[in-house]
């Protein structure tokens, strides 16, 4: 049965590519040669520069966008090749929560979230107590009847994102959906789709700027820079080793790799005259991740560790981290062979006088 | 009976309503529709969505028969509005002006009236062989190279200051308020072959409305309505 | 003198509001859909069939551009087998309703290519059918330009009801024709003009009322 | 015969040509401010004066309102006032115009209405002037509706320009009302419909052209 | 002189309200009371759920909104009571960034960010350099001839950003300005935001969901909550010492004032029988934020420290922080005491067993 198949909703890019042809110029290359599979059941956050192709590759999945080379397969059928009812039917189980909300201006809240309803043929009688759920459940229920004209700009991503909702899709593509939203309707939001996600197996495609997003609810995370995906696998993975630069630049400001100003404007390459501090970013990943490290580097060894910055989070269950310690330079490469000894990674930044 | 009969807006209508109050009492309800066009009512008629029309002359409607092959027959004459020139610049035609500019009706039967009686009247010669609707083409001589401006024939009393003179249908004159004994600068001479005329379908002739009507027209109550209305402006044929 | 003329008047107004609402309606009931059409099957649009978008543009632009007067009398026969007559108020509709259906055809496809890109986009992701799109999305969101434009149609049609004398329809254009007109009565022409200005302006008020009411997007006058 | 015709067809073309060109321009130089007033004046809106805002919509509803023939017989004093004539082609064109100005307006009207409310807003917000707002923002914003307005505003008048025969106005509506229809020339109707039609035609396609190629917004055929 | 006036427009909100009315409903009050000064050349953060009254407020910066009690001053002149050419005057000082960007889909981003050049009436020699220099900063050179319709999220909200700079205003209101924009592109705006704020003495209203943008770049911030601004004041003061339970619940993502799950399962208000742990919140600031307090609690003690979570940061200048850590319960009294000493805060979360 269609259903049961659609149920392991896997979405495969192959070797897709998307220009887009401009009156009277080039035409702009926005894709190029992007393969990334997304298991079933898996929520994958996309991140790249403004520009770089997200939601391009996010529009391909249910067909908003058509490659002009390679394949985008959904649940095995691909996207690109169907038409008509055949394409309808992979849209029906693949939700959308746009950027721009597209919301119409002629419905109520309750009338956009049953629009998708109306337009699967639910009877009414399963539309009213489904939607009335679902805008409950995004914290609007006292706006059912408000038109989008009167609603703030969080409340109008919150009905996209109710609406996304609304057929139970197998598949969610996500927008930066909520990067009009604050951090506690985030997390409101987040716990939702993860619910969703752990519950009935929906499989995410995610687009995000925030970080903490990623962290939060991402199992696994694709990097585009250019139009090309230079970076993709367990978000876990990705936090503790970004690769790519693009990806340590962005991931520099959730996990504490940012030097402060006033360390960085002192930091030098080697060692100055006199008395210094060598700064180190030690990576806390893994099992020894919550021990007591740097107190037992000062306690065993008499080591003093100053804490410069840094953050401890957790990815998924894992906990992980990112310290920036300075410690006097003539004790660094004691306490660092200390640390590695202990699974923690290290790296020298620089030192300071 | 109850018949319906086409007219023209004008004095076929009004002549018409008034048949219609002659010819009630007599046992014959005449339903009078306006056809604002020349077209439709033979059209209508010959279609079988009226009985009888009076708003045409014998000309008119041989040529339409020609055209258009009606099967059409003409019952009894009614009345004949000659037509005249007007002018609020001149007065006579002596005094038309070299290039003057002059006004005709703009619909083929009129318009070819209006330059059958500008030739009666020597203004200009017409093309032989063009019969009772020549056009401005058929002009052949011109003796004061005038030059013809075809308007609406109501709105031809309308523009006379626009015009060096013009050639109005008697019943338009007298609504817009020109006497046409006294403000014509000339006339349509009386025997004229523009007789109007009521028509039915071939094969109606011998229905007894077609009598009761042509009795209720031929009245006397009628030609006493006519005279007293249009001032002698309409003459009527009985 | 008032005193014929005001029945006429009543009268000749209760005519013109028959044949304008009637064919308004009818004009709408076929127009409607066609204008639709006409915005949707252009080359690469939801119904794209750029050949039936063309043919049917070419009939449109045809059936807009015979003058009046011609098309009440060619298609005379379709009136008669659609009235059973080709003459009076009732056989006047079908030019009317003929020549109105273009016309708001075209008044509707421009208020439906103002809908949002970004609306259709949202329907199609939804899996909707191109009817779903144009039943739930174009035609609500369109709905105040739609509005407009029927009202503009319909005082449009109010002054083509003037025209159809010709096959013996009657109405207050016609009536301000033959009594105002021809047999140069200005008091006529005046009454008439009166009412029709009336009844546009009623119609107008109407239309732009309905066209506030449905129009939820926001006011374009907060603040100042 | 044809060898009369054509040079009248060819004349009759250049009058409605003439005729329809001169009106369509004068009526969009008044039309189209008459139209930015209408949908910028209302109560709150940007040039927020709702008692003119009522009387010009009056006046616009009255001029509209009143048959075509009509309104040419009233302004003939106007009309012999601007064109030294009441009568001819060149004084044709005055009550053509004057039935253009409200028609186009209220197009006009319908098409700026549909800008998008935050535009302006933005535009408010950096302290631009009403009329600022309309030049940069609302006409540039609503263009392609305005040219699909005057498009259908260009065939309407072609189809009114048949009717100034009555004041001598020629061109081809007239041509073929008395040649074609009135002496029964079926040749005549028959190429002045298709004249007529390739004439809208062309109108058409150069106004839709026109009006995709300065519609800058998201298309709304990308994918399927 | 006017100008002159200006450049130090302070914006002063005094006991405004704002209540909109709906079509057959009660009218929603969306501001209530609200007062708040911003002095000039600050960057003053607001920030408050979806709904809150955020974008309200903001809009009445400028008269885009009208207060329905209460007034707003801007540079001492009342903008709810201007009209006409003085409210034209005051707008042309102030520049907006909207939410949705509201770009003229009729003009390319040169057009777009030259259209208030345009209408403050400056010569055309002067708008095109002016232009092309601002497109450059926002990193959108090569797009200068683009059509909104054909740029990316991002692209459009950058688009915007120029534009409200384009005329040198002397306020900026900004409504969500970054959230469309990945961490790079952030940075890249923020920087340029603070270095006009401090060469031009800009002053900047900015709302944002973001509390890291908050962090880097607000010197002062404002919360509101259900239409009242619940608290005000320097941003440092409020990282610090947040008041208000939707100020705590924002910031806690920014600051590592949440806990782990995998403490957060297992904390209990009492210590446990047996060996137990005390889990404590340290909160740095201040002078000795960036000493090795940690280490120095080892070495000087022997009390050993579990750093469980974190982050410290600066914020404008000030190093700050917040540390979750676990110490052996029997000795917490001990440490907390040490470390009050030294002028950090402490907070006793519980207890792990
Ligand atoms: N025109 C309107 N009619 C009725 N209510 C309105 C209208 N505009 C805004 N509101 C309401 O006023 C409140 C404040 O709106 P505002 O846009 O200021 O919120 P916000 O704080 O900017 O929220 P967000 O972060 O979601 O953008 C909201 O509850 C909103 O629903
Ligand atoms: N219709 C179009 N014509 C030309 N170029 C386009 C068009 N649509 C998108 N692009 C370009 O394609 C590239 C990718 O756009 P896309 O919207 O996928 O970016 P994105 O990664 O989602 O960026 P953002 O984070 O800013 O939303 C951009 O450089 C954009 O300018
Ligand atoms: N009634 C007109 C006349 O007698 C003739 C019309 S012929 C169609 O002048
Ligand atoms: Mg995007
Ligand atoms: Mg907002």
């Amino acid at each position: 049965m269609r259903v049961e198949q659609a149920q392991g909703a896997a979405i495969t890019f192959d070797r897709v590519e998307k220009s887009f042809a401009q009156k009277g110029g080039a035409p702009v290359m926005a894709l190029a040669d992007c393969s990334l599979t997304v298991e079933p059941g898996t929520i994958t956050g996309i991140i790249g520069r403004s520009g770089a192709g997200k939601s391009t590759l996010l529009r391909m999945v249910n067909g908003l966008e058509r490659p002009t080379g390679g394949r985008v397969l959904v649940g095995g059928r691909d996207v690109g090749a169907a038409t008509g009812a055949e394409l309808r039917e992979i849209r029906r189980e693949v939700g959308m929560i746009f950027q721009h909300f597209n919301l119409l201006a002629s419905r109520t809240v309750f009338g956009n979230v049953a629009l998708p309803l109306e337009i699967a043929g639910r009877p009414k009688a399963e539309i009213r107590p489904r939607v009335e759920d679902l805008i409950a459940r995004v914290g609007l229920e006292a706006l059912a009847d408000r038109y989008p004209a009167e609603l703030s700009g969080g409340q109008k991503q919150r009905v996209g994102i109710a609406r996304a909702l609304a057929t139970g899709p197998k598949v969610l593509l996500s927008d930066e959906a909520t990067s009009a939203l604050d951090p506690e309707t985030t997390r409101t939001v987040l716990r939702l789709l993860a619910d969703i996600n752990r519950d009935l197996g929906l499989t995410i495609l995610l687009i995000t700027h925030e970080m903490g997003v990623l962290r939060d609810i991402a199992t696994h995370m694709a990097v585009i820079d250019g139009g090309r995906i230079v970076e993709a696998g367990p978000t876990y993975d990705i936090f503790v080793r970004p690769a790519h630069p693009t990806t340590r630049s962005f991931l520099s400001g959730v996990t504490g790799v940012t030097l402060p100003a006033f360390v960085a404007n002192r930091l030098r390459p080697a060692p100055p005259e006199g008395h210094s501090q060598e700064v180190i970013r030690i990576t806390f990943a893994g099992r020894h991740a919550t021990d007591p490290m740097l107190a037992r580097l000062t306690g065993e060894l008499g080591i003093a560790v100053n804490i410069l910055a840094g953050a401890i989070e957790e990815i998924g269950p894992h906990p992980f981290g990112n310290l920036l310690v300075s410690v006097e330079t003539g004790r660094g490469a004691e306490a660092r062979a200390y640390l590695e000894r202990h699974q923690l990674l290290t790296e020298v930044l620089g030192y300071v006088g | 009976d109850q018949i319906k009969v086409g007219v023209s807006p004008g004095e076929h209508a009004e002549i018409m309503e008034e048949v219609a109050k002659i010819a009630a009492p007599r046992g014959l309800e005449i339903d009078v529709i306006e056809f604002s066009d020349y077209v439709v009512p033979n059209q209508a008629l010959a279609d079988g969505d009226i009985q009888a029309n009076s708003f045409q002359h014998k000309p008119y409607l041989d040529n339409q028969v020609k055209d258009r092959g009606f099967d059409l027959v003409p019952v009894a004459t009614t009345i004949t509005t000659p037509m005249g020139v007007y002018s609020s610049k001149i007065d006579s035609l002596d005094a038309l002006p070299e290039g003057a500019l002059v006004g005709i009706p703009n619909d083929p039967t009129n318009g070819g009236r209006a330059l059958l009686v500008l030739q009666d009247l020597g203004q200009i010669t017409l093309a032989e062989g063009t019969g009772l609707t020549p056009t401005v083409l058929d002009v052949s001589e011109n003796p004061k190279g005038i030059k013809f401006r075809e308007l609406d024939a109501a709105q031809l009393p309308r523009s006379l200051a626009d015009l060096d003179a013009a050639l109005i249908n008697t019943n338009y004159a007298l609504a817009s308020g020109l006497n046409p004994k006294t403000d014509a600068i000339a006339s349509e001479k009386a025997d004229n072959p523009y007789v109007n005329i009521i028509v039915v379908r071939n094969g109606d002739q011998e229905q007894p409305w077609v009598k009761a009507l042509v009795e209720a027209y031929h009245s006397p109550e009628l030609k006493a309505f006519i005279d007293e209305k249009y001032q002698g402006s309409v003459i009527t044929s009985w | 003198m008032w005193a014929n003329l005001i029945p006429l008047l009543l009268e000749a107004t209760l005519q013109t509001l028959y044949m304008v609402a009637v064919s308004g309606v009818l004009g709408t009931v076929f127009g409607l859909p066609l204008g639709v059409f006409l915005a949707t099957s252009q080359r690469g649009e939801l119904l794209s069939s750029p050949l039936v978008n063309k043919v049917l543009g070419l009939v449109v632009n045809a059936t807009r551009s015979v003058p009046f007067i011609i098309l009440v009398v060619a298609i005379i026969p379709f009136t008669r087998a659609l009235a059973g007559t080709s003459i009076g108020t009732t056989a006047a509709i079908v030019p009317l309703t003929v020549a109105a259906i273009p016309f708001i055809a075209r008044l509707v496809e421009n208020a439906i290519r103002e809908v949002d890109s970004g609306l259709i986009e949202a329907a199609r992701a939804m899996g909707a059918t191109p009817f779903q799109i144009i039943r739930k999305v174009l035609i609500p969101e369109a709905l105040p330009g739609i509005t407009l434009g029927l009202t503009l149609a319909l005082v449009s049609l109010i002054g083509y009801s003037a025209m159809v004398g010709a096959v013996g329809g009657e109405g207050l254009g016609d009536l301000g024709i033959r009594y105002g007109y021809q047999r140069f009565m200005p008091e006529v022409m005046a009454a008439v003009v009166v009412i029709l200005v009336v009844l546009v302006q009623l119609v107008q008020s109407v239309g732009e009322g309905i066209a506030r009411a449905v129009d939820r997007r926001a006011p374009r006058n907060r603040g100042r």
